[in-house]
């Protein structure tokens, strides 16, 4: 098993989410995070006081699927969360070593 | 049994600060302004309608009449007219008082979510404070009557009267003998919301590292004691006002006074953590919330309403609708004119700046509300709202940290308006200058004084720690938006 | 299809209910109170000014005058003073109607974010569908006159008068001849903001875990069915009336009738999941919004100069300016008592309980605002302020789970402020307590009669899966602040 | 240096303008409606108190008496009751004031939190430069008295008055000689409030993804010079008016201006990005903060005491309390009406739909607060919250993309409650009819006409990125909420 | 070391945490995500529009620890926030390579 | 390719991310999250019922970078994030299997 983690722009998350579901991936995890990154921040100024915003809102998918998903996967965010501009984000994968559900107490790839 | 202990401990503080209070109002001399105050043991007799008088009149014998109602006998227009004045100080002292949420909303929504609860209590404990201290002390130390201490300068204050029972002491104080707009609770009122607002001001201007309790006993000194004193001196019918000085509702009187016990209290605290950074960068800290702060700017432009229509001190026509005019003027103009400003020097329009520049055009027409006329008032507005911009900027530059621009709100701005009352409104120039001068030396001085005193005593900063982590768990164990928690 | 078979069944019920008010207002023996009451096209007849009647006067023949004008043609200042006393009574209902903005906003923000939606709606509910119901049955049965059913207990409502087309009519409802204060219209609308009151009192205790259908049908039986007969007895000239009890604004008739009507909703409801452990502890649930809260218990503040202050019926100046002194010392003293009652007793000052001290001191003053002197008013709030906090703490002892403290500020402190009335004001302490009780002891037994009936029929809590998840998407499929959202 | 200079530029572009305000309106002939207008350094000497009349009247010689004093000299009774008029609209228009805290609180309550800084900002300024250039323009020509520019349809504007000195015109602006309900500044200043409403309708439509530049502009030529124009034409005593058309608070003059003014906006615009998928589905996109849009609510239904109730042009109780009734009922029957129908149409009870609802029962019955009677007027109100529901569905499936409902709430039911007045209020039905159509139309036009040239010009709408990313960085820089924060 | 990655019903923390308590396990990061699964979402309409909610509220617990507890750990997490109920959540465990206590500069399983 | 997480105290977050950016580190993400630790929490009292507030809230630093930035990245957090208080926080160190950049679609350290 695998962990995808994907760091996107957060308009774009309902888009992944359909990629992802029609390869029959019917589970994910999602948080809001600020990147930091190439995508420069902006600098504002608040009452006359200049500052840089350089963490800008992005959305967190996470998914852990079986090892053989993990291509079409990885393909299916990347085509789903392109803009081609800077800032569009990353997808990093990890290895898993266990996954169980609460529910049923499967493990493994039945798990998830 | 703790429990009990303590309780019984509260009300025994409570109830001895109370009887003190009742003892020198009923025992004192009596206090200047009523003519007795002989406790009484309900007044529901107090209640006339001019309609009735007319009726019982031609009725029952004069000996059967009540005094008030005695004394509106046959003038039953004068009463209509008594009653819509002192009707209408009344409400202005309800739309003085929702100011105080005004300054609640403001001061929290410019500042980290982490102080919020921190900002609120500190100003709801203030408004509550500021009523009794001032009818314990204040109003009679403000308006001494013929009762100075010291010549036009200094009186002593007193608790205000419990009742009048005396048919004399009832006409004296319940009717227009008191005074042709209002009664001498009505008169108590009004000027009680007002108190208050000075050290309000000073609670935006350190919010976010004072600590809580040296600052209650601060501000509670400043209203109950300092405020009462520059009060007397222009209101009180003091020094100031014999030399000619005009400030109509407090341009100088409660808020210039409130903008230097600021800027004292702020340097005696220095800077919040972090603001200066040793690279002589300036590191804006966010307030929490915009929404929060543009209902309370909302609350006090209605507020002012009351603060300066109410300070016609009736409901004469032609005065209430100037003023309301005026205002309104210049309240607008200052929140055009500081956005614009904003958006030419600081690149993009700062709602923050558009909503202080707001309050210092209505900071700034205060003093000449009366005197003023629209078109001029419009400009005193502009320069208010451009002045406010530049004035925040300045602060920030010689790194007097005031996280919500109260020094130049109404500091700054308070002693524009004054000035201006000598340039549009016919004040003269320089008694104007002397008056708003003097009035704001003396509230920075006297605020230095509490706020030094209490530095050295106890401290007022709270620690670092403490700062990071937020005043609403340092001292409120509050968060002010509290989120998810354990279940169990 | 669907959506307009439902839309046609919605106005046939609609209209068929405004349809029946109509006919029973048109057709009903005249509602009492009020002379006659034919329907009419418009009233836009009906302003007069007193300036033109004098000129009119003069002028026209005097069968032209609007029946009005005639009344008050040579009583000049009598309809000045109408006018300012009429005017005090609507600008009064206009604050009491914002004291509902006040009760949505402390409710809320005293519970948890996912019943917000939840708690908005119930208030937004209560105060629309309480006026309503005040006119189609309320006001006649709570103001009798002398159509009493059973004799100073329970008079029958019936809708209020459409319009006044007789002269004579006109004369006995829209000038002085109704009451020197205010027109029938007057009287209507400011009673009717106090309607709804009490049904958004038990709002708050029954706050995250009863189902939304039953409550607004338990809330609306008790504002148009219970709430009158209460009135009735006190302000409509009922028995307790003529027992000589005392209560000005409502300590009792609004308040402690509140806070029973909610007590015995939050005993048949039963506390919130895992609020009290089987261990004896108790789970806080904390509020989700302190500045939320505050901002209602200002205008909770705010709105009481006018449930107070027009409680005067009329802009009498001593009254009103004696009222507003007593109101603002009491809520002042009760929100700085409670400030150090909760500082000494739980270590830390609690922003929550100097609010919930506010409205205490408020509530107490309630009944005697009128009678008590300002120095025991401030006596009354401490008293309340210290009260409120002890019985905060006392309910939660006993498992009686109450989000917002409602029973505690408006049962207990309303009993305390009626007889605090036999204390300081001059009223028969044995009467004071046999008002308070009775009515508390029937608005608990009505309340539980109510949603025990409501209980047994169709349940009224919601599940412990809804009630973990919020209310607000339960009942309402609506969160209060949705947040990111998938974007397509 | 860069700040310098822009600085003096700033100054020099206000004082510019100011200065022309001022010229024309010393040496511009006499505002139409103002006797002259000649400047005058101070205005401290127009207070008077009947009171003081009645004594000087006694002791001083006549000829010392200021104007206003020798005018009311002898009529003490018709000064107290200018005084109660003229007081009640100074109130009213700080009640209308509070409505743009109504309007920024609900349309960003109603939107999302990326958008909140700039709708906020929107409405400050709107209420500030509306204010300013109907001083500088509108009044006079929404009120042109006998001087039309082209018969009975067009005036052209001018400044305000900023005085008066000479005795008669004195006398004829500022007592009942103006009118018998105010002074020439309290007429200015209840009409001032009312003329920002119309644009600030327009910004809750277009919030979302209209660039702000190109909105204040627009906003501004709306307010300033085609609001005066529709109002002239009823209000002003035009066309409209002398067919007999009747608004009495402006159903249409105020409210279906803007919304049809917002119309003209938003279809110009288009819908925000996303929010009508291409597979013909509509997205909803969840307004941000219910507790916000509830406090807007009830705000805006607070001001509307003054908008309706003021409307009155005096306090003449009947006419007062008339409108206080029927504007609480219609308020209180579109809020309950719209409940059930989104509960029955929509499954659940919506409270945006029910908070809608109140503000359609609103505009509704304030085409004819006075001359409908209650029952009808709950039937306004109740056809009103109906009519809101569709409305704002039907305008979905249409794809006309309106965030907060301003178009279903203002515009439709704007036009129903004129047309009301015929049905229920004794109008014509046929001009009620003509009326509300030609003027939405008229705003509908102007606003094509003033935001299609912008759009030409410049674009009136953000670019996709700035829209998704959030207005309130996009246009100021500045989030609503700034959550955590580097801290160095 | 590993770490456990808990994605649980939000009411479901404290008794979780208690669980783990009583293990011995002194350290743990929580965060408040949004899940989407079997366990379907609601459908709700605003203003006339309908909409599905399909991200549900769910919280997050991460645990680092050593191997020789895994085992135990995972066994009373899943006991403690079992309902039985779709929508339980799911417990990932993943290799970990390196810990470090700031505070101490410790390392390993020292740091935990 | 290794992932960094640390978990520091909010006021460190600056400080640390510009230390890693001293390092040539271009990229992070950031998430808020609560920490259970041996930093105990504090009582508190709400209308008179104690509770323990035992979250309080930390940063979490997400890194992905090669190996041989490891050592250098772990050491500048440390240095950064530290106050020597008991609360300072974590690092922990994970295996990366693969990174993707969305935009360009390279992979492994070409995409972080
Ligand atoms: N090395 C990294 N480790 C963790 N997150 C990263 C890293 N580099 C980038 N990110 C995340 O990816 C987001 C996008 O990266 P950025 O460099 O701005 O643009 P791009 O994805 O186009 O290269 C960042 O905002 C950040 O959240
Ligand atoms: N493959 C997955 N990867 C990451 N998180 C998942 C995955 N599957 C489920 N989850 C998380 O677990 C939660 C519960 O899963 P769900 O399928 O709804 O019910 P159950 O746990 O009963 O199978 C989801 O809301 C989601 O947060
Ligand atoms: N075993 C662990 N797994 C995950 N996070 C942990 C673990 N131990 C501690 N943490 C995180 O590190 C933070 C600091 O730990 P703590 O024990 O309070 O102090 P210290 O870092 O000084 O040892 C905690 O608040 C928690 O977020």
């Amino acid at each position: 098993m695998k962990k995808i983690e994907a760091i996107i722009k957060p308009f774009k998350l309902e888009e992944v989410k359909e990629a992802l579901s029609e390869l029959g991936i019917e589970g994910m995890t999602v948080s809001e995070v600020k990147g930091f990154g190439r995508q420069k921040g902006h600098t504002e100024i608040y009452r006359g006081s200049e500052y840089t915003v350089d963490f800008l809102p992005k959305i967190k998918i996470e998914v852990v699927l079986s090892d053989n998903l993990l291509e079409r996967a990885t393909a299916a965010i990347v085509k789903a969360a392109k803009t081609g501009k800077i800032g569009d984000g990353k997808v990093f994968v990890y290895p898993v070593e266990e996954a169980i559900r609460i529910r049923t107490e499967e493990t493994g790839d039945q798990a998830i | 049994m703790q429990i009990i202990r303590n309780l019984t401990r509260i009300s025994k503080i409570l109830t001895f600060t109370v009887a003190l209070a009742f003892a020198s109002s009923a025992f004192a001399e009596n206090p200047p302004g009523a003519e007795q105050a002989v406790p009484q043991s309900a007044s529901t007799t107090q209640i006339v309608v001019a309609e009735t008088v007319e009726v019982t009149a031609d009725q029952a014998p004069a000996e059967e009449l009540k005094p008030t109602e005695k004394f509106w006998q046959g003038k039953a227009a004068d009463y209509a007219t008594f009653a819509v004045n002192n009707l209408w100080i009344c409400i202005a002292a309800a739309l003085v008082f929702i100011m105080h949420l005004g300054f609640a909303c403001v001061e929290s929504g410019l500042t980290q979510s982490k102080n919020t609860t921190n900002i609120l209590f500190k100003n709801v404990f203030i408004i509550c404070v500021g009523m009794l201290t001032y009818a314990a002390y204040g109003f009679n130390s403000m308006y001494p009557g013929d009762n100075w201490t010291i010549g036009k300068i200094f009186a002593l204050g007193s608790p205000i009267a419990n009742s009048f029972t005396e048919p004399d002491a009832i006409v004296s104080n319940l009717t227009s003998e008191y005074n042709p707009g209002y009664t001498y609770w009505g008169d108590f009122i009004f000027q009680a919301m007002f108190a208050a607002t000075a050290a309000t001001i000073v609670s935006g201007a350190v919010a976010e590292r004072v600590k809580l309790a040296p600052f209650m006993i601060g501000a509670t000194l400043l209203v109950t004691f300092i405020y009462p004193i520059t009060g007397s001196w222009q209101w009180g019918g003091g020094w100031l006002k014999e030399m000619g000085f005009a400030d109509f509702a407090g341009s100088t009187l409660v808020h210039a006074f409130g903008g230097y016990a600021a800027l004292a209290a702020v340097l005696l605290l220095g800077p919040r953590r972090n603001k200066y950074l040793p690279d002589g960068k300036i590191r804006p800290i966010l307030g929490h919330s915009m929404p929060l702060a543009t209902i309370g700017v909302f609350m006090l432009f209605l507020g002012w309403y009351g603060f300066n229509g109410g300070s016609v001190l009736s409901a004469e026509p032609v005065g209430v609708s100037h003023v309301f005019v005026t205002t309104s003027l210049a309240g607008a103009a200052g929140g055009v004119a500081a956005s614009l400003t904003s958006w030419v020097l600081l690149r993009k329009p700062d709602l923050s700046m558009a909503l202080n520049g707001i309050l210092a055009g209505l900071v700034g027409i205060t003093a000449g509300a009366d005197a003023i006329n629209p078109w001029p008032a419009i400009l005193v507005g502009i320069i208010a709202g451009i002045l406010v911009v530049i004035s925040v900027l300045f602060f920030d530059k010689i790194k007097i940290d005031d996280p919500v621009g109260a020094i130049s709100v109404h500091g700054v701005c308070g002693n524009w308006g004054t000035v201006a009352v000598g340039i549009f409104g016919g004040g003269n120039f320089g008694v104007q200058l002397l008056g708003t001068v003097s009035i704001s030396l003396f509230a920075f001085l006297a605020s230095l004084l509490i706020f030094g005193a209490l530095k050295a005593i106890s401290g007022i900063r709270v620690s670092p720690e403490e700062e990071e982590e937020g005043l609403d768990v340092g001292e409120h164990g509050q968060q002010a938006y509290p989120d998810f928690m354990p279940n169990k």
